[in-house]
């Protein structure tokens, strides 16, 4: 009998705590390197930009190649503030959960150009399907941070009704669909809207996210699987940050090809993007928002960055990745890139920067006082404990009715 | 008609009134079902109303709770009940908890049917009857016909709802009556009442069991083909069984059980699913926590064993009329 | 030990007795899982017996039923029993027809460890209580440990045992015996004599259930954290119940339920899971049909509403002591 | 605002009932084109290979290129036995499912070198993970059709006690899996096996097979991403034979490439074969075994082929596609291409053949008359019905030995 040479291969990350981080696997290619195709490239031309990372800004803030979006400096200032704010946002919430003021948080720090810049390149109509990573989206759709404090908090204002835990939004108004606890469900139902929405002819196309760990549920492969075969109008993004809580990307198949990869099976145009890259990131998500509005399909979007912190309040990375990591991950910080873009283009200046920071700062004080004076998950005002027999049925059935008179509420 | 007949026309109907309707599953397009529930429809209705879904049941009813959330009515076809399980994530964790997890923001006005139940030498793949796990689950409803009828005005009804409604669908019932006696030959569904089914629309509402036999002896609480076999075993046993028709099993009528147990103190509870845990579990909590005093006699079940459901011994398996009878004369003597 | 430590333990024993145990899941290999079961096992045993796996429940399942098929004896977590949903087709048509389906030739020794249980401010997607829809499924086997002794040795039997086992941990007994009250601060488990867990092998055999209280009142029906809560509630209402912890759900000890059932003439059914189509049906169910002419009150069953679990209002979802309390006082004047 | 030109597409058949069937769209590349990479090439130098189409025998039934295997007459003519075995098996069964004796029967007409090319390529203790249309794979391994016939019958002698539908065979010894009426998923158990027997360092391998229809399945995307994730020794097959009951090909993403790029997002080697060349089918399966037992992963093989009849005794194809499709199906049948080559090189003649097949359908006529004596699905002998409670646990719980009980069994 032949030999099996093979052994389990279980795929490890490159150091781990106590070890000196190296991250130089990762080859960066120079910005502006990756051509533009048109729009209505067909998909078979441009297999190789799964495996591509486009890139704008160069390493001296200046951009450069085909995909520079040419922004206006309103747009940069917009897209800047938005990042800027989510950061001082999850900053803050981060500090009144320590405080005990509500059970748990999760921040998008490193990441908040995947969100803006997206949100910046759809239109406002388009329907979001987020992770409970993308709070940017609503940040930078100018949702009130009041509000989204309130569903921090669970508190007496609290649309979501003290059902949800912290971060799980959701925002009909602001095209934010409702975050789920499960990973990955949101990819397919996303392509059902957007499938819905071409039936009808309707201009609104719809965006999802997924972490680059959950893409391998299945959710994943049936949304790429019917957004292909019906060519919904749907841009599916796969946020790569390179950790599924404490799993390297490999134990998601990082090891072997890029996730923007995993479009071509499906016939999906597919594109690999540097997604602390603010301009890079609005380049991309416009080009496929145009294939999409236009009738060509859905498109794939690989956004490589880096969860810079925690996976959430309840994890401590410093279990299981070296704490310097961050310090040698080549492709920096989303704001920080902007920032000294906006300098270099003569648009911005390290005052204004200041100056921004400390009103945002104060934005966010002022909201998170207007929140708590609705209530904190613990004290203060809540939503009355009845509600929590309403809506699990549009009317509320006979043992429901029963079951709230037990609960004597 | 048929119960195929009543359950095609149904969806005319809803796919007539309502531009929001949406019908896909494997098989359902051209080819109309391997039931044929679909026939007609979307040469009828139109290609993008009426299609072919990839062989993904989890992709399948994602994609209609997304639908839901744009605006649309979408009514999916599972082919077997047994290949629910895929899209039970969708199910349990996102349709069912979409209008509460909103704060009522979003909905899933979601219908999956799906033929369920054995007695067509399916074996263990295409015979289950899985109810009992999704009546366990909080904004879900369930619905199960057992004739024409019904099935044509609780379909149309299911598919109006805001809520996620499963509609389990008799394969047994679809050509006939069928009462359990599989050696003799089964009856067409024209021979029967309910076989004479308006054209146009109407609803059975959710929510309301029927009850077919009126009697005195004993409640027996039945759905679907159960109903058959337990009008089966009244007649054979002369028991004066009265049969109630669920209809709906959540939200459920729980007014006309309990009026009609308290009155007869006997109750048997007859369904085709495994035993431990099914349906009839609840019934029978439900009956005893709101009839105790009542009672006479334990309350019986009559179901399908607890193992997958065997190919060649699918009628050892089946509570048949003869098991029903024996349950019946258990309790009125007891 | 505390309950982690007890299972951590159970799981190294495993290890190191048997080459063909395989640990998987998300998580659980270099950092030792979200919940620290697996703490320091994949430095111990090596990179291929304890790993972690790709965000992907029904492909954890599936690789667990082919390396049992190959002759390995996996056991896999699922994060949160919130997130077994996506494995439920593994579970259901795979898992737990296997022997039944090849006439005995293959089989899935496979256990599928998961915290499940509320009280963490988990909100409806890291709280529920989801066995009443395993228990109801022929050939599975749901385990449910309410201590660290009986943890470990229940652990260890469903290792061993040939024949697929859900075994769920109520993630709010991990750290202490809680019993409900919420406000006062938790006693660890070092005080608690079930804490006295030996290092080695041990087991404590399925299908066994527990009197943790002797009485002579009531017959209190619990499993995992409500074992406590029940403790609680006789001891708070000064009622004399029989409380029995169930420790196995799927084989049942049905006998040991009906010999206190039919001595106290009255039964309590508590669980933290939605009430309809629960496990508490079930021994609803049970119980009046084997002890119908002993009983002398309604068996109640107290249980989480049916509702998802709410982040804000989870004590008022909780079935805490209190509620226990009424309805054990309900029953014993009934 | 801008509008949405997208409709939303719903993939059609290129013909149905009452068209000229058409198969224009199929470009088959001539035999011997695509070249042999060595075993152990990197996959992503051989993406190419995904959008190929390998062939080895050309239309005059000579086998060409660098994928001939060089097979010698034995293994040509066990090869061409075992298909016409499987077929005489087939029609026989059609046959007596026809005439009442069973409940239902699935043949694989067209397929058959599917099967036993691979069961001929894999070593015999290699497991096979099947698809119920795989039957060659116990005929090639030379597994008794009487036994078969009793699965298929549920009658005294039924190794499965009656459980099963027919075709849903398993055997343990031949290393056939357990047929799931759920489609898909042992193709992610597979891997599963190939990873337990990595971890032993076995020298046996795992190959599964799906149809293109259930790649729809999540169970698809598990496989790939635990093959890729812990490289597990493992052939990965996909039988497009570009039916699924009344559903062409398109709607499970056919339209936009093909199924064997699915494995390119995974980093996983992905051939395409011509389904009805037996040696290509051979060849491509030996190199993807070598690459497995030499550690180095798994391979994913898209099948071309065509399913030449019904999907099952329960189907009517003449509702959905025209009859006389299967005419015009460029890729021919495997039998008749296999024998054209053998004759073609001197090892087998017309009387030789002709003479095989009537010893064949006498082999399958007894083993018939063997089977039905041990009783058929409605008369004759069959298992205590008493067994129907046995194995749902390796032991009987108390609530069985019951039910058994009530049952009067
Ligand atoms: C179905 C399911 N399985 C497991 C979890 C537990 N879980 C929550 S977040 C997480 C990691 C997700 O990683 P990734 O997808 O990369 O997103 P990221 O957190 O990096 O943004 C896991 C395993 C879950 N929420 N849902
Ligand atoms: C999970 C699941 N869904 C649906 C079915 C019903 N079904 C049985 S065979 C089949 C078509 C399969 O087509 P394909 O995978 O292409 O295989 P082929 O029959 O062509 O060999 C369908 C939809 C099933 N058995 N399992
Ligand atoms: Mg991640
Ligand atoms: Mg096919």
């Amino acid at each position: 009998m032949l030999k099996n040479s093979s052994r389990l291969h279980i795929p490890e990350p490159g150091c781990r705590p106590g070890e000196t981080p190296d991250m130089s696997h990762i080859t960066v290619p120079p910005a502006g390197e990756v051509r533009r195709p048109a729009e209505d490239v067909d998909p078979a031309e441009i297999r190789d930009l799964a495996w591509a990372l486009i890139r704008v800004l160069d390493d001296g803030g200046n951009p450069v190649g085909d995909w520079n979006p040419g922004l206006s400096a309103d747009a940069l200032e917009k897209g800047l503030r938005a990042m800027m704010l989510t950061r001082a946002y999850d900053a803050r919430m981060v500090r009144v959960q320590r405080q005990g003021k509500t059970s748990f948080y999760m921040k998008s720090t490193g990441e908040e150009a995947v969100a803006v810049a997206a949100a910046l390149a759809l239109e406002y109509g388009d329907m979001c399907f987020p992770t409970y990573r993308q709070q940017g989206l609503l940040v930078a759709r100018d949702w009130p941070l009041v509000d989204m404090m309130n569903q921090v908090y669970s508190n007496s204002r609290d649309r979501l009704k003290g059902r949800q835990m912290p971060v799980f939004y959701s925002s009909r108004e602001a095209g934010f669909f409702s975050i789920s606890g499960n990973l990955g469900t949101q990819y397919s139902q996303a392509v059902g809207w957007a499938m819905a929405s071409a039936a009808d002819s309707d201009s609104r196309i719809a965006a999802a996210w997924i972490g680059e760990g959950a893409t391998a549920e299945g959710d994943f492969h049936h949304a790429l699987t019917f957004a292909s075969v019906y060519q919904a109008p749907v841009v599916l993004n796969i946020v790569n940050n390179q950790w599924a809580i404490s799993s390297f990307s490999g134990i998601a198949g990082g090891e072997r090809t890029t996730f923007a990869s995993r479009g071509l099976g499906y016939g999906i145009p597919s594109l690999r993007v540097d997604g602390n890259d603010f301009l890079a990131v609005y380049a991309v998500t416009r080009w496929a928002a145009n294939r999409a509005r236009s009738g060509l399909g859905p498109t794939v979007i690989e956004l490589f960055t880096y969860r810079a912190e925690g996976h959430s309040t309840s994890d401590d990375p410093s279990k299981y990745r070296p704490g310097t990591e961050a310090a040698v991950w080549p492709l920096g910080d989303p704001i920080e890139r902007l920032k000294a873009h906006m300098i270099g283009a003569g648009l911005w200046s390290e005052d204004q920067h200041a100056a921004l920071e400390r009103e945002l700062e104060e934005v966010v004080r002022a909201a998170g006082k207007e929140s708590e004076s609705y209530g904190t998950l613990k004290e203060g005002a809540r939503i009355p404990a009845s509600t929590m027999f309403d809506d699990v049925y549009k009317e509320m059935p006979p043992h429901l009715v029963e079951q709230r008179k037990q609960a004597g509420l | 008609m048929n119960m195929i007949e009543a359950l095609n026309s149904a969806m005319d109907v809803a796919l007539t009134r309502d531009p929001a309707v949406t019908i896909f599953g494997q098989d359902v397009g051209y080819f109309g079902g391997v039931f044929r529930a679909t026939d007609g429809l979307q040469r009828k209705h139109g290609l993008t109303r009426v299609f072919d879904a990839p062989i993904s049941e989890g992709g399948i009813v994602a994609v209609a709770v997304g639908m839901g959330a744009y605006g649309k009515r979408p009514v999916v076809e599972i082919q077997f009940a047994d290949y629910i399980y895929p899209a039970t994530d969708q199910l349990i964790s996102e349709a069912a908890r979409m209008r509460y997890r909103t704060g009522g923001e979003w909905w899933s006005p979601i219908t999956v049917r799906s033929p369920y139940g054995g007695g067509i030498y399916g074996g263990q793949t295409h015979s289950q009857s899985p109810e009992g796990i999704f009546t366990h689950v909080a904004g879900l409803k369930t619905v199960i016909p057992s004739n024409p009828y019904d099935a044509k005005g609780l379909l149309i009804a299911a598919i109006e709802d805001d809520d996620p409604v499963l509609f389990f669908e008799p394969k047994r019932l679809y050509n006939g009556p069928f009462d359990g006696h599989h050696d003799k030959p089964v009856e067409p569904w024209s021979k029967h009442p309910a076989s004479e089914v308006p054209e146009g629309h109407y609803v059975v509402p959710l929510g309301k069991a029927n009850i077919v036999r009126a009697g005195n002896a004993v409640t027996v609480l039945a759905y679907g083909t159960m109903v058959h076999v337990a009008l089966a075993a009244a007649q054979e046993t002369g028991i004066d069984a009265e049969v109630i028709d669920l209809r709906t099993l959540m939200p459920l009528d729980l007014e006309t059980i309990t009026r009609s147990v308290s009155r007869t103190g006997r109750c048997v509870v007859v369904h085709e699913a495994t035993r431990t845990c099914g349906f009839g579990a609840e019934l029978a909590a439900l009956v005893q926590e709101h009839c105790f005093f009542d009672l006479e006699a334990p309350i019986e079940r009559v179901t399908g064993w607890d193992t997958p459901y065997p190919h060649a011994f699918e009628w050892e398996y089946f509570p048949g009329p003869k098991r029903v009878g024996e349950a019946l004369r258990r309790t009125v003597e007891a």
